[in-house]
């Protein structure tokens, strides 16, 4: 275990969560909260958290990704912030 | 405290910085954020920040992951504690997980049927909608 | 059989709601039979279980065969051999009340309204019933998301206003978990007993302090505290009248009761009363909700909405009750959750029977019902002289227990809080016993209007209704014996 | 309200912050966390379950009581998704449009009429667009390979990760990468409806019907030893069958639950076109 992979992750799944707040678009913030999703799970799995990190990968990251995309082709994509 | 204490206090707990950061990101999003979808992104955030906070409890230095090494005929094995990550916080997470996505299928459910009335997803031009009736 | 009660009390429940499930897909009218019978082995078992604790003392039960804190356990003692009888019965009542708008207001969607209808109830069963703190928390959800979905089935405001309650609910279940997780980390353990045993040593620990004080904000988001209160008037007034006759009365309650649990067994009365400073201010905080509560109904041109408004004034009674420190301000809080449960699910069927019959709950809607609706307007009397705090009825004995409580802690703030709250309910409604009494105005052609013939609401939602009322004003007379015998255990000696 | 949340935010994360600086430091051997509860599970896990996946016996068996609750959140979620959503009633729409398979040409049909079922005809609905043969046959290959997968971790869960949660939602994801890269008229032919909607309930009842046999069977709620006399094994193996019941249990409620929320929120209670 590198700590410097784990700090980089750890500053990545901030920067992925800031992003998926900040982007101007659903269907992209949809996308990027997936990614966030997948990184939290790499980073569980580095902790050891292998159970944890193999649903995060597949609820997190999987499903919750297309119940994501799923709803907002059902809607709109539009935000204003 | 001075800088040379700081930064190993920093380091040591980083995680718990980290857990604490994206708590508040999610939970300004959901106060703050004025599309109803945005504050559902927030509220998985502010989640998982909880669960990632419960995975790092179970990080015990010099363990390895929760499974037993010997696999099934080592029932005669003594087993050391000292050897394995903690597995009580894994599945309390595993259940903060599953409710997490049920809260998420829900909310979501919620929104189509807002949209479907309203036609929009911002919360302003919902409720200035109402307010015009 | 009756070692197995508290199993009982969360099983049948769980079992008879995917009955329920299946039985609306394959024969709709097999869903009421199951869950009347279902609901009526939960209030049997309850009062078993309230029985045994009465005799034994507290009832220990070990899921999986595992002691704690290896496993899970339950753990019954007086506090919530009282509430678990109160939300069975509750539940009972009111399932038999709200047949006959259920089939009025979405007969096609009567099987999963029902399932969810039981999941509800066995949710709160299992919150009241549970020793395990991460326990609590799941079953935190699954009252919760049944409650998201009972609400937001109502008018077309009800999905909007159930969102907002569903990120407060979110972000209040997550605190509470968050605190689990403090007292985790500190203790090492999940099951309520054990971690009140590990905790004294640690009191000054700025960890414990944390996890008291975010599960405190999380329980109070979830019981609506003023000013946490910002979902509740919506979500309660925009649901169907069977959803929120359901959920009106039970959730912040057994909310209050999880406070209650986490004062008294988790974090024990000496930390939250003699090591924090904060008893005063959340007592000032729940003399501001009384007060805002009461002020804000007034405000109200909407039965309903009056309500919940009044709603957000009870939880002030108890988390002040709570909060004062003394027994017997704990009494009056532990008492007026059995009684606000009981006088709210009143008020709410009334409501409920309203809307059957005159398809609104304005303030115009309701002119002339007294003479329409004699006995569900009777019930109406009776269910707002508890509010207001009238003897006979419980509502007066449990005011009367906090004023004591106030006096004995000298908060003079809060008994004035509790008198200007009466004299407001007064006005609020006998508001609404005159717009009910008088005839509607006659239109300008006929001035001899024959009077509107009696137009009562079925017998099925009448007879819960009268039955309520009736143990209304029973429980008030047998108050004393519910004190000495039941609630005098439920708080340890340590409280004085 | 921006100001008012920034306020919270900072409020609450000091307190946090403030708060964090008690706890006792990351990845500590000594911390109360892993030194009270969790060396009993770790040591006894093999000799109470045999079952060498520490979280696969804490989940299932310790702290079963949980994990059959939080099976019945999804199948709670499902439900609401359907209450919310399904729009009932189902009226056939005006004009019903089919393709003929071979040439590609779309029949639209007035009044409800209906084209007797034939290998020839296919009914489309109306935003119909052809699908990607590439995607189509690629998803057609790895689906059975998927399911295999998801049964593979639902019956591996006891000494590798994995579990019913895990392989439920694997198993899920098949069926819903079978409405994505088809149509979800095509999915819904393998998973009809109401199979969705009795499956679920059936799936968390298996777990509740295993506890509630060893109540039958004279212990408490859940304990598993009990089952030995039923299964003839002894009672450490007989932990070991009841948590594989329950998993298969929760594997079932998983699958049709995420199957259920998609089906619903795709079609926005419909139950036509999907994505």
């Amino acid at each position: 275990m590198f700590w410097q992979i784990d700090l980089a992750i750890l500053t990545l799944v901030v920067v992925t969560a800031v992003a998926s707040l900040m982007v101007k678009d659903l269907l992209g913030a949809a996308i990027l909260f997936g990614a966030y999703s997948f990184l939290m799970c790499l980073l569980w799995s580095i902790m050891g958290a292998v159970d944890v990190a193999f649903t995060e990968a597949s609820v997190g990251a999987g499903v919750s990704s297309v119940f994501f995309v799923a709803a907002v082709f059902r809607t709109s994509r539009r935000t204003k912030d | 405290m001075n800088m040379a204490e700081l930064i190993p206090a920093l380091i040591a707990k980083y995680n718990y910085w980290i857990y604490i950061t994206l708590m508040m990101i999610g939970l300004y999003a959901m106060i703050a954020k004025n599309n109803l979808v945005k504050k559902i992104v927030g509220m998985n955030i502010f989640q998982t920040a909880i669960i990632l906070y419960y995975v790092s409890i179970g990080v015990k230095k010099g363990a390895t992951i929760p499974i037993s090494a010997g696999g099934h005929g080592a029932a005669h094995e003594a087993v050391h504690a000292a050897d394995y990550l903690n597995p009580l916080p894994h599945v309390l997470m595993l259940t903060a997980i599953v409710v997490g996505v049920a809260t998420l299928g829900v909310a979501l459910a919620l929104c189509l049927r807002i949209y479907n009335r309203y036609n929009t997803l911002e919360e302003d031009e919902i409720l200035a909608q109402i307010r015009k009736k | 059989m009756s070692q197995q009660y508290p199993a009982l009390l969360v099983i049948v429940p769980l079992l008879s709601a995917f009955a329920i499930s299946i039985a609306g897909w394959v024969n709709k009218r097999l869903c009421f039979p199951i869950i009347v019978t279902a609901l009526s082995v939960v209030v049997y078992a309850s009062i078993g279980l309230l029985l045994t604790v009465l005799e034994k003392g507290v009832v220990i039960y070990h899921l999986g065969g595992w002691p704690p804190p290896v496993g899970i356990a339950y753990y019954v003692d007086h506090l919530n051999g009282l509430v678990l009888v109160v939300v069975a019965s509750v539940a009972l009542l009111n399932v038999i009340a709200a047949k006959k708008s259920i089939e009025q207001e979405f007969p096609d969607k009567a099987g999963p309204f029902y399932t969810l209808y039981i999941l509800m109830v066995t949710g709160l069963l299992g919150i009241v019933v549970t020793g395990d703190a991460f326990n609590l928390y799941v079953l935190l959800e699954i009252a919760a998301l049944t409650g998201y979905g009972l609400l937001a089935m109502g008018e077309e405001r009800a999905p909007l206003s159930t969102l907002n309650y569903l990120y407060m609910g979110t972000i209040g279940a997550c605190f509470y978990l968050l605190g689990v997780g403090y007292l985790y980390i500190v203790t090492g353990s999940l099951n309520m007993v054990d971690i009140a045993r590990l905790l004294p040593p640690l009191y000054q620990s700025r960890a414990v302090l944390a996890a008291f004080i975010i599960c405190m904000v999380g329980v109070w988001l979830k019981m609506a505290f003023f000013p946490l209160h910002a979902w509740l008037p919506n979500a309660y007034t925009h649901a169907t009248s069977a959803a929120s006759s359901l959920i009106a009365p039970l959730v912040t309650k057994v909310m209050v009761y999880v406070m209650i649990r986490l004062i008294l067994t988790i974090f024990t009365p000496e930390f939250v009363f003699a090591t924090l400073a904060l008893k005063n201010v959340v007592v000032w905080l729940a003399v501001i909700a009384i007060v805002m509560g009461a002020i804000l109904a007034l405000a109200e041109r909407n039965l309903k909405r009056m309500l919940t408004f009044i709603i957000v004034a009870e939880v002030g009674y108890m988390v002040g009750g709570a909060w004062l420190g003394n027994r017997a301000g704990m009494t009056g809080a532990i008492l007026h959750i059995a009684n606000d449960a009981l006088m709210t699910l009143c008020v709410f069927l009334v409501v409920g029977n309203i809307v059957y019959k005159v398809k609104g709950y304005a303030f115009e809607n309701l002119q002339g019902l007294f003479r329409k609706m004699p006995f569900t307007m009777g019930a109406f009397v009776v269910g707002a002289m508890s509010i207001i705090g009238v003897p006979p009825t419980c509502g007066f004995f449990s005011k009367w227990y906090l004023i004591l409580g106030a006096l004995q802690a000298g908060h003079y703030g809060f008994m004035a809080a509790l008198i200007f709250s009466s004299l407001v309910s007064v006005v609020l409604f006998f508001r609404i016993f005159e717009i009910c009494y008088y005839e509607p105005f006659s239109d300008h052609h006929g001035h001899d209007h024959p009077p509107e013939p009696m137009d009562e609401a079925p017998l099925t939602m009448v007879v819960p209704l009268l039955i309520v009322a009736v143990i209304l004003i029973l429980v008030g007379l047998y108050t004393v014996d519910i004190v000495n015998h039941i609630i005098k255990f439920a708080i340890p000696e340590g409280l004085v | 309200m921006k100001i008012i949340g920034l306020i919270i935010t900072i409020v609450t994360g000091a307190f946090l912050v403030y708060a964090a600086a008690d706890f006792p430091a990351w990845a500590d051997p000594n911390s109360p966390a892993s030194t009270y509860l969790s060396p009993y599970f770790i040591e006894n896990s093999m000799k109470d379950t045999s079952v060498p996946n520490f979280v696969t016996s804490l989940l299932a068996d310790y702290r079963g009581f949980d994990t059959m609750f939080e099976t019945t959140v999804i199948f709670t979620a499902g439900l609401v998704c359907f209450i919310l959503l399904r729009i009932s009633g189902r009226k056939e729409p005006e004009t019903s449009h089919y393709r003929h398979v071979l040439t590609g040409v779309t029949v639209t049909l007035k009044e409800g009429r209906k084209i007797p079922a034939s290998e020839d005809f296919e009914r489309i609905d109306d935003l119909w667009t052809p699908p990607d043969l590439i995607i189509k046959t690629g998803c057609r290959l790895m689906i059975p390979f998927i399911q295999l997968f998801g049964l593979y971790v639902i019956a591996h869960g006891h000494s590798s990760p994995g579990g019913g949660f895990q392989g439920g939602v694997i198993l899920g994801a098949s069926i819903i990468l079978l409405a994505i890269s088809h149509d979800l008229r095509t999915a819904l032919e393998r998973m009809r409806e109401k199979v969705v909607a009795i499956l679920c309930p059936v799936g968390v009842a298996i777990y509740a019907g295993t506890g509630t046999l060893c109540l039958l069977l004279g212990v408490n709620f859940l304990d598993y030893s009990a089952l030995a006399s039923v299964l003839h094994v002894d009672p450490i193996a007989a932990r070991s069958h009841g948590i594989f019941m329950v998993e298969i249990g929760v594997g079932i409620a998983v699958m049709t639950t995420m199957i259920w929320i998609y089906n619903n929120i795709s079609s926005a209670g419909k139950y036509n076109q999907g994505l």
